[in-house]
């Protein structure tokens, strides 16, 4: 799997994410800064990491997807290759119209880092194939402002076409609002692209991948996308 | 040229930091608060003398960047 | 010097903080008088901040060496070595005053502050840590000042990109009018890799790199300044703004000049930005130096000298760059979007002159204004020692149970998840052990090694009698450290203290240091950094004296590491250290009896040390499951602690018949831990230890704490008061 | 009655934020835009019909909650 991490200035965990890609598909990610106008030829999985770009200012994700780097990730999209937007990854997905909705603030105002229980909506896509469906995951948040909010129409497109992937839940699966840890309507914690190639989620799966750092919850997801490519090739 | 850029989000679209506001002004018991929304304003300084270029760069910055018109309203007054 | 530049007049002089005989001196020091933007210069200087008059002679007494120091006091931030060639750089600071006045901007740039000091000196931050003290919670202002505070402390810490993994919260009422924020920032470096304030080379270029400086935090001694009239409608604020993304910029643009061979000399501006910084360069450096302030990226129009030499913009920085490497940083520079600009340059003469628009603004001796900072001397009294509270004079006003149940849910001891969940303390990914245990643990690069990171004082002991309160500070943080199973390398102090001109002030600040100096040597335990914040009172009302330590161990394989959880039932709990039920002091006397009185718990650091010693020897063995030292609360609070951790209970044996049980469960007496041990080795690992007390006190089980003859306090009932206190506090109207 | 409070941050306090948007805009290409900085708006909602009380009531609420007068500037329009 060959995998390149976008980089814009005020990210802030580029290195978890490449140090997890590293740890799991073997082969260590391109670095790819926000100036840069093409991936590295070959490029299978483009992943905009988690961090405040542009320090959050104006709103998250905004100033970033208007990099000159994403028109190359919305060229990579619209081949068909598979991107990864993760946190503030997930916001600057959104802002460029990779996918639909945005992420308002979280409904308690606050920001929040905590582990949280997902659970795997299917797993017959690229994104999840390393988890079963009903699966449920444990893995951090951190964020301010990921409560996910789409019109109606959107949301009835999203859950009819099976396009949300995690959705934050109880230790044994259960959607109540308690678990819904900032207000996501209908729980969403991840959503898929109506082609199925770009993911964007909420939580951090990438830090968890060690046991001794606290779950290994997290490499699903991870292993998956290898997999998902060693088939492919 | 001075100019201001306000963006206030949509109706219909939730707005949990004007409902956070509305609840602590009722609870300081400041009277007769009914609803609050929150937007933003932009103060830009404009090169240049030309009101209808300003304008369209102004329109040009809300459109481009400045509201995320899935769920914000702009307006842009040259001052 | 042409440009108009306000009449110094003795109001003048006074406004600057300097004293009539301070001016005096500065009359005799350049044989003349200070032009305005020299007088700005030298209260900058000579302010309590920069020169720690009233404390230097103090702060000598304090052990500062060891074979693993690399750098002591004296530098941005302190280094120990940690072996495998690399260094950890450590400090911490206060934004005390600022953020009483406007709570997330004052925190947020005290974060800002001391993670810059950090990376300064090469190091890559790694962890943050925040001990905080705040004032009655039913203060009208508290609330909204833990609101703020939290929300800065993360805002800063979670966009820059560190997780901030540890600390403390209390309240007082006596920080009613003056609350406390402390922040720790820890950076990991190549220890032969560390950066340095003091320029070398003659001619050298001084390179300002950063974000623009703006009229931010200039005192309010500078609206003397005639260039303020346009919106002298506006009161200056004297309040500095952060910019997190500012400084992740920085960050990266400074590790990677510094990874490109580029810098000769480096140096933060923080306090007293450019004049601090351009002065520390030359001055350590035996050079002169030569500001032209027209070089200077300002974000305002029209800026006086004056204004720039004391502005405190944050983000900011000064170097001594290599010349021949002048293009290469400034690209580097350019890339991260931050100002560059060369600002100076280094001269033989040991002359600081601040040249601006043609006009030389200021040309002073750039050693003396260090150097001859004035130092006091300042009379002290050492307050006379409270009696000592027996155990048999305290009646219990309620049963254990009850006692207990009230004691988990007050804001000193109860949970402080609310902030720290608040903070981002996973990102990096090499946080083992998380905020809510007593050291934090954070693994360092891929392991296996770890640091053991905690901030502690506590400041009601250090009212009572500051040196044992001192001491105490130093040993609760070494014990933190020891009970998650790592070995103490060095610490850093903040030092909180009131108006030094008052001797009983003065007596609270030298009884801390000599206590803290005391228990650094018994303990092998130096300090290598601080900072001191005084004047912290309102109304003639001074804080509790707060001395807060910031403690660094290190663990060779944090796979080892304790937890404090207990880890099963049916394990056998020891208790290590001697309990004679010393309630003076304690939260059992002020919370459950409402005396806050007597002497506090005295520390024997001999026994501090052996007790430390067989802990952590259990916990590197594997022989201990669980640890945790006991503190604040006492014996029975400690057991709460790892019984919520882990929802598993415990059936306790009654108290020794010679001591009262609410002291012998309740009191506070120092140097003790627990530990769990798998029922089937108790009797060997209790064999084992030698010379060091140590008793079995129950076997852990069950979902409930049992006391003999009282009823079950169950695990549940605790942890909804221990987690419900600070949310529902913080829920309530603002 | 509609009203509607615009807070914006004193002249020479830093703003971050305006400071990225303008950055942004520029390498947008958006012309002659020379400075921005942000503020905030609350529209807001208010019972009844006394002009008078409601301008007091938003006065309450600007300086207790709105505006952090330390480094925010406020203003209060009844539409
Ligand atoms: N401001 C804070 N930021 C982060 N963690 C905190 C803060 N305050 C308290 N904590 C965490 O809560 C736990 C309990 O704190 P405390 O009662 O001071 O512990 P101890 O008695 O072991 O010193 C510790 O793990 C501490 O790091
Ligand atoms: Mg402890």
């Amino acid at each position: 799997m060959k995998s390149a991490v976008a980089v814009f200035p005020g990210i802030n965990r580029e290195r978890d994410m490449a140090r997890t890609l590293k740890l799991i598909s073997g082969t260590e990610p391109a670095m790819i800064w926000h100036a840069e106008t093409a991936l590295p030829a070959g490029t299978d999985l483009v992943v905009i990491p988690g961090g405040f770009s542009y320090g959050d200012y104006l709103r998250c994700g905004a100033i970033a997807a208007r990099s000159p780097i994403m028109d190359a990730v919305r060229a990579h999209a619209a081949r068909g290759g598979l991107v990864l937007g993760v946190c503030n990854g997930f916001q600057i997905l959104c802002e460029s119209g990779l996918l639909p909705g945005v992420l308002m603030r979280n409904k308690a105002l606050k920001f929040i880092c905590k582990d949280v229980y997902l659970r795997v909506e299917r797993s017959d896509t690229p994104f999840t194939r390393g988890y079963n469906a009903g699966q449920v995951v444990r893995v951090p948040v951190a964020h301010g402002e990921g409560n996910y909010v789409a019109d109606e129409e959107t949301v009835k497109r999203l859950e009819g076409e099976g396009r949300v992937l995690y959705r934050y839940a109880g230790p044994d699966g259960s959607l109540d609002p308690a678990w819904n840890i900032n207000g996501a309507v209908n729980s969403i914690a991840g959503i898929l692209s109506e082609r199925g190639n770009v993911l964007g989620m909420m939580p951090h799966p990438e830090n968890h991948v060690d046991a001794s750092i606290g779950s290994t919850d997290g490499r699903g997801l991870f292993a998956g996308l290898a997999d998902h490519f060693k088939r492919v090739a | 040229m001075k100019a201001r850029v306000t963006v206030t989000l949509k109706s219909g679209i939730l707005d949990p930091q004007g409902k956070a506001i509305e609840g602590a002004l009722k609870s300081l018991g400041v009277a007769g608060v009914a609803s609050v929304r929150q937007g933003k304003v932009f103060d830009i300084e404009i090169e240049g003398a030309d009101k209808l270029r300003a304008e369209a760069a102004l329109k040009e910055a809300a459109e481009k960047l400045l509201a995320n018109t899935v769920i914000e309203n702009y307006r842009i007054e040259v001052l | 010097m042409s440009r108009i530049e306000p009449n110094i007049t003795p109001a003048l002089v006074a406004e600057h903080g300097l004293k009539p005989d301070e001016y005096e001196r500065i009359l005799k020091l350049i044989g003349r008088a200070p032009t305005f933007t020299e007088l700005g210069i030298f209260s900058a200087m000579w302010n309590e901040h920069c020169s720690y008059k009233s404390s230097r002679v103090h702060l000598r007494g304090l052990p500062t060496k060891a074979p693993w120091v690399i750098q002591g006091p004296g530098e941005n931030a302190g280094v120990i070595d940690i072996g495998d060639g690399l260094a950890v750089v450590f400090k911490m600071e206060s934004h005390n005053h600022p953020s009483f006045i406007e709570p997330y901007q004052g925190a947020a740039t005290g974060v800002g502050g001391i993670l810059r000091d950090v990376f300064t000196m090469g190091a890559r931050p790694i962890a943050c840590l925040n001990a905080l003290s705040f004032g009655d919670p039913d203060h009208a202002k508290t609330r909204h000042l833990v609101s703020g505070v939290v929300a800065g402390v993360g805002g800063y810490g979670n966009s820059f990109g560190v997780p901030t993994v540890g600390g403390q919260v209390r309240f007082h009422s006596r920080y009613n009018g003056n609350n406390l924020v402390n922040a720790m920032a820890v950076g990991l470096a190549d220890a032969d890799k560390i950066f340095y304030a003091a320029a070398s080379g003659v001619g050298m270029p001084i390179v300002y790199l950063g974000s623009k400086t703006g009229r931010d935090g200039i005192h309010g001694a500078s609206m003397a300044s005639a260039e303020f009239d346009d919106d002298s409608e506006e009161k200056r604020p004297t309040v500095q703004v952060g910019d997190p993304f500012a400084e992740k910029l920085l960050l990266e643009a400074c590790l990677e000049i510094m990874a490109n061979d580029c810098v000769i000399a480096i140096q933060d501006m923080g306090a007293a930005g450019l004049t601090c910084s351009a002065v520390e360069m030359g001055a350590k450096g035996d050079l002169g130096v030569t500001l032209e302030l027209d070089k200077v990226p300002c974000r305002e129009t029209g800026m006086s000298a004056y204004e720039m030499m004391l502005s405190e913009s944050q983000e900011r920085m000064l170097m001594v760059l290599k010349p021949e490497k002048e293009q290469q940083a400034e690209a580097i520079f350019r890339k991260w979007g931050l100002d560059f600009a060369v600002v100076g340059s280094t001269t033989p003469t040991k002359r600081f002159i601040v040249k601006h628009g043609g006009d030389v603004m200021a040309d002073l001796p750039i050693k003396e204004l260090g150097d001859e900072a004035p130092l006091y001397h300042r009379p002290f009294v050492i307050a006379a020692k409270l009696p000592v509270i027996k155990a048999m004079d305290v009646r219990p006003p309620m049963r254990l149970p009850d006692a207990l149940e009230k004691l988990i849910g007050t804001p000193d001891l109860c949970s402080k998840r609310w902030v720290w969940e608040q903070y981002d303390h996973i990102i990096l990914g090499n946080t083992v052990q998380r905020p809510g245990g007593d050291a934090a643990v954070v693994r360092i690069n891929d392991g296996p090694k770890a640091l053991a990171l905690t901030a502690d004082v506590t400041p009601r002991y250090c009212e009572a009698d500051a040196f044992e309160g001192g001491k105490q500070a130093v040993a609760e943080a070494w014990r933190n450290i020891t009970a998650v199973g790592g070995t103490p390398l060095a610490l850093t102090d903040n030092l909180n203290f009131g108006n030094p001109e008052r001797p009983e002030i003065m007596g609270q600040l030298v009884g801390c240091i000599r206590g803290i100096a005391e228990a650094c040597k018994a303990l092998d335990f130096p300090v290598v950094s601080g900072n001191v914040s005084l004047y912290n009172e309102t109304n003639g009302k001074a804080i509790l004296p707060t001395p807060t330590i910031g403690g660094v161990g290190v663990i060779a394989d944090f796979t080892k590491s304790a937890k404090l959880a207990f880890k099963a039932e049916g394990e056998a709990i020891l208790l290590i250290g001697e309990t004679l039920g010393w309630l003076g002091q304690s939260l059992y006397l002020r919370d459950i009896c409402g005396r806050e009185e007597g002497a506090p718990p005295p520390v024997d650091l001999v026994e501090e040390r052996e007790n430390g010693d067989v802990v952590r020897a259990l916990i590197a063995d594997g022989v201990a499951t669980a640890a945790h030292d006991i503190s604040d609360g006492g014996l029975l609070v400690a057991l709460a602690e790892m019984a919520m951790a882990s929802g598993i209970g415990a059936q306790l044996d009654a108290a020794p018949e010679d001591t009262p049980a609410h002291a012998f469960w309740f009191g506070e007496d120092q140097a003790r831990y627990l530990v769990t041990v798998p029922l089937a080795q108790a009797d060997a690992v209790m064999a084992r230890i030698e010379g060091v007390p140590v008793q079995r006190i129950g076997i852990t089980g069950g979902a409930a704490l049992a006391l003999s003859g009282e009823r079950p306090i169950l695990i549940k009932a605790l942890n909804e008061r221990f987690e419900g206190w600070l949310p529902t506090y913080m829920a309530g109207a603002a």
